[in-house]
């Protein structure tokens, strides 16, 4: 139930996003939809490595094999991945951005360009 | 827990119908920098701490900031959102 | 136009109302298979992680992994760490060559443009800002070096050092050049790929973890992943600070 | 053997030595990223014998697949590295009298070539993702970098559907991992069965990107701007490397994953027939748009399309002919598609102009490369004699015996050949019209070399199409046998859980 809550969490922001970069015409605009519907991603992302009652997956003391029960990390990890990307495309994004804004005096994607 | 975690999943879908509709863009930016830091808690939430830690260092902060100076350059540049 | 605007609004609700449909039918299909969620923890390759049993599978997987013990095939106590620095490097290579490539594009774009600030800042940024610098850098290098222990590593770390610049532009130096940032970049990227090929003339592959694991849970303990995320903070923390120097700063 | 990493290593070694490099002298960048792909290949070259009779996989980091992420160097993909190389390294010839770029589009564009070449040989889903995006982030910021001004247009909107596309493949990997709980392609082709509508969506959202790379139908709208924008070499690039690291990509998931013998079942049926009916639409949007099309590089860009809809309806054949017209028409359309646009680039820098509507009577001042024009574009219509020739036979000739919806395919595929000929005949026609044209006649050593070779590549397997034959037949046998070729050899290296 809780997995399912998380990853309906993410799979909402995901929509959104989509609706944003679907409706939008601003070019910020669109960047931000994008963005959300990133974190959205790496919410399902790491909801679907998530199990009821599952502890950090840090070894301590406490730790036995047989008394086990972790959250999956590689999702953690894939996210990790996921969130430095974004960066990157987002700041590139944002570069162009200006450029475009140089060439054309407005951030609209409008019918007119390209 | 489980009204814990709809509370933040719906807090977060709000969140994100405001950066769409808002009609501001520094607000929308904003906005998008409140929802990444809960998405930040949500992470937290399903004990990744790892990850809730860089998305609020790098998804709250720094994309946050590069938005916002990309605008403020715009502006310098002579960008006028009324227009 | 306006009409128009409205008809699209109509036809992307439709599409994300759709789009929800039709993952609604995926997750509820009753036929026969594997489907998602459908591996519990102990069916994933993270169980061995876990278990650092990842390096010889036929081993029992009943193996007590207790801290303080030397000799595991991965030292790391942060199993997420691990993965990102040991069992997953190349992945951690290219998500570095990302970073890189974006400050690479955005120093390609941005190199023409000039820009100058006017507004000087107050005594109180211009006191405060170098507490905040000093608090925020010591914060990132105990990240950077506890990757191993505690959640964080190479990546929140040099973010939050790279944060610590951007801090100071609101104060002092004005003037950017990128070109000891190029040179650390490099610098941090060519012995990210020292140690890979190390690795590979030591232990035969690329990337490999030829460096002592220590004892689980001591602060000196998988040194290959301490050196590899320091080298990656530097990296991040240089490449980060460039593309904000760009963004931010005065040319 | 662990060394065949080496391949990826020379250049990620130039890229890392470029920013430094520049420094001191300005040149570097240009000089350090040539010989990082002639090392390639000449490396692969080196290997290439003992693959040809053993593919082998490479390790990395020590952890056997399905724990690490491993490599795999099989003729098919060493063949296509060895490919990849060789375009970057002749595009980069064909640029050498453009001296103005700074040091960072060297390093962005060997990123790039590394990045394709590293999506062929990787084996595992999510280390495929991670390339993409090294190699998606290297091509927004060269096509902005073009000297166009509509490049940073064109570049944003690449940029906001490639994101889109590479998000939904991110959430194909994570379904995958969460039914399966592995990541390795090789392990997750021998799994148990999948539910039917879970492994379509799972495998359609995973192949989401290399559809937009290779242009395919829904996810064609980014070609024109972005090859309006870009310069004439990186538009060469995205079409001679970028397509077909996308097509090797393609060919690895549908063949090893996406065929019914495998977990996936009867959507790897499905998945099929999707990308015949895709492909089979995208060449005749394609074709049709590069027949409407007055601009140069982007006419060029839509008849990319089009040859890319062939590959995939071979593809989606998955016969044994069909495989092997695919080899020859992903060969014939890098060697073509470098050849064309440099011609463009030439002719483009000598005139002036934009469109090849204006470039009235220019072959008669530069008759050699207008002659090679004519060529190239012989080539990716499939005038016998040309390795196009045999690969478009071989296509259609599996079509006709498979029937059914590949009919319409093959239909499709003439269709579109028609429309190629039509134009490719109009824009070579144009070039040896009379006109007052007053051009002073320059040498550019640098074209007429590469641009020669390139002709020879597209000549020889078209008049003796032995020459690939081995190699031809090495990659199909592996592509068509993944249980006992890819998946055995990496499972016996390392075993499975």
């Amino acid at each position: 139930m809780e997995t399912i809550l998380f990853a309906l969490s993410g799979l909402s922001l995901v929509m959104v996003g989509i609706f944003g970069i679907l409706t939008k015409k601003n070019i910020i605009k669109i960047l931000l939809g994008l963005n959300l519907m990133e974190t959205g991603i790496n919410l399902f992302v790491v909801a679907m490595g998530f199990f009821k009652g599952g502890k950090t997956p840090i070894i301590t003391e406490s730790f036995t094999a047989s008394t086990m029960h972790f959250v999956d990390p590689l999702p953690h990890a894939l996210v990790l991945t996921s969130i430095v990307i974004g960066l990157g495309t987002t700041a590139l994004a944002l570069t162009l951005t200006l450029n475009y804004f140089r060439e054309h005096k407005h951030i609209e994607f409008r019918g007119d360009n390209a | 827990m489980i009204y814990w975690i709809a509370a933040v999943g719906i807090f977060l879908f709000l969140g994100g119908i405001t950066v769409i509709f808002q009609k501001s863009i520094k607000n929308a930016v904003i906005t998008f920098g409140i929802v990444s830091i809960t998405s930040s808690l949500m992470f937290a939430m399903m004990k990744a701490y790892d990850v809730a830690i860089t998305e609020a260092s790098i998804g709250a902060v720094l994309t946050t900031a590069l938005f916002f100076w990309t605008i403020k350059r715009l502006e310098e540049e002579g960008y006028n959102e009324k227009k | 136009m306006r009409r128009n605007e409205s008809l699209i609004h109509i036809a992307a609700f439709l599409l994300v109302i759709g789009l929800s449909a039709v993952l609604y039918a995926v997750f509820t299909d009753t036929r026969p298979g594997l489907k998602a969620l459908d591996a519990s923890l102990k069916e994933r390759v993270s169980y061995h992680y876990l278990l650092k049993t990842a390096g010889n599978p036929a081993q029992p997987a009943e193996r007590k992994v207790t801290v303080g013990k030397s000799g595991y095939e991965d030292g790391s106590a942060n199993i997420v760490t691990a993965i990102v620095v040991d069992y997953r490097a190349l992945d951690t290579l290219g998500e570095v060559l990302v970073l890189f490539a974006a400050s690479a594009g955005v120093g390609l774009l941005m190199s023409k443009r000039k820009r100058k600030i006017e507004t000087e800042a107050s005594p109180i940024v211009t006191t405060a800002v170098p507490m905040i610098m000093l608090f925020a850098v010591v914060v990132g290098l105990y990240i950077i070096f506890h990757g191993h222990l505690s959640p964080g590593g190479g990546f929140p770390g040099g973010a939050i050092i790279a944060s610590a610049y951007m801090i100071q532009f609101l104060a002092f130096r004005k003037k950017f050049s990128g070109n000891l940032f190029k040179i650390l970049e490099s610098l941090a990227g060519l012995g990210i790929l020292g140690m890979g090929l190390a690795g590979l003339y030591t232990e035969g592959s690329f990337l490999a973890n030829f460096l002592p694991t220590g004892e689980l849970g001591a602060v000196f303990s998988a040194a290959g992943i301490m050196i590899l995320y320091a080298l990656i903070g530097i990296k991040v923390a240089s490449e980060l600070s460039s593309i904000i120097g760009h963004f931010i700063g005065e040319k | 053997m662990n060394n065949a990493l080496l391949l990826l290593a020379f250049p990620l070694t130039a890229v890392f030595l470029i920013p430094v490099g520049t420094v001191f002298y300005k040149g570097f960048g240009r000089f350090l990223s040539m010989l990082s792909y002639l090392a390639g290949i000449v490396y692969g070259i080196y290997l290439f014998p003992s693959i040809l009779a053993g593919s082998k996989t490479v390790i990395v980091g020590n952890w056997a697949p399905p724990f690490g992420i491993n490599l795999f160097i099989s003729p098919f993909s060493l063949g296509l590295v060895i490919l990849i190389f060789s375009a970057a390294f002749i595009i980069m010839v064909t640029d050498l009298q453009n001296k103005g770029k700074s040091g960072q589009y060297y390093l962005l564009y060997t990123l790039f070539v590394m990045a394709s070449a590293g999506m062929v040989l990787t084996g595992d889903i999510f280390n495929l993702f991670v390339f993409l995006e090294i190699g998606g982030i290297a091509s927004f910021a060269l096509i902005a970098a073009g000297a166009s001004p509509m490049g940073s247009a064109g570049s944003l909107r690449y940029l906001i559907q490639a994101q889109i596309t590479s998000l939904s493949m991110l959430a194909g990997i994570i379904l995958i991992y969460s039914a399966s709980g592995v990541l390795n392609i090789a392990v997750l082709a021998q799994f148990k069965t999948f539910n039917p509508a879970f492994a379509f969506l799972a495998l359609a959202l995973l192949l989401f990107p290399f559809m937009l790379e290779s242009k395919l139908f829904p996810l064609h709208t980014w070609v024109g701007g972005a090859y309006l924008g870009a310069d004439h070499p990186f538009a060469a690039s995205m079409s001679g490397i970028a397509a077909t690291a996308a097509g090797a990509v393609m060919l690895r998931i549908v063949l090893t994953l996406a065929n019914p013998q495998s977990g996936f079942g009867t959507a790897g049926k499905s998945i099929q027939t999707m990308l015949i009916i895709l492909g089979g639409i995208t060449v005749l949007i394609g074709e049709g748009a590069a027949f409407t099309e007055k601009n140069f590089k982007k006419t060029l860009g839509y008849s990319s399309a089009g040859q890319m809809g062939i590959i995939a309806v071979g593809i989606g054949l998955a016969t044994k002919d069909a495989l092997a017209g695919v080899l020859f028409l992903i060969l014939n359309h890098t060697a073509a598609k470098i050849l064309l646009f440099s011609v463009a680039g030439l002719f483009s820098k000598v005139s002036g102009k934009e469109k090849w509507a204006d470039m009235k009577g220019i072959g008669r001042i530069y008759p050699l490369p207008a002659a090679l024009f004519a060529a190239g574009a012989m080539a990716l219509f499939g005038i016998p004699m040309f390795s196009g020739f045999w690969g478009k036979l071989y296509v259609l000739k599996s079509a006709f015996a498979l029937g059914g919806l590949a009919y319409a395919g093959a239909g499709a595929i003439l269709l579109g050949t028609i429309f190629e000929g039509i134009y490719f005949m109009k824009i070579s026609h144009t070039f040896f019209e009379k006109s007052d044209i007053s051009l002073e006649r320059k040498h550019y050593p640098f074209f007429g070399i590469p641009a020669l070779f390139l002709a020879a590549v597209l000549l020889a397997p078209g008049l003796f199409p032995s020459i690939l034959g081995p190699w031809v037949q090495a990659s199909v046998k592996e592509l068509l046998n993944p249980i006992s070729g890819y998946v055995h050899i990496i499972l016996t290296s390392g075993g499975a859980m």
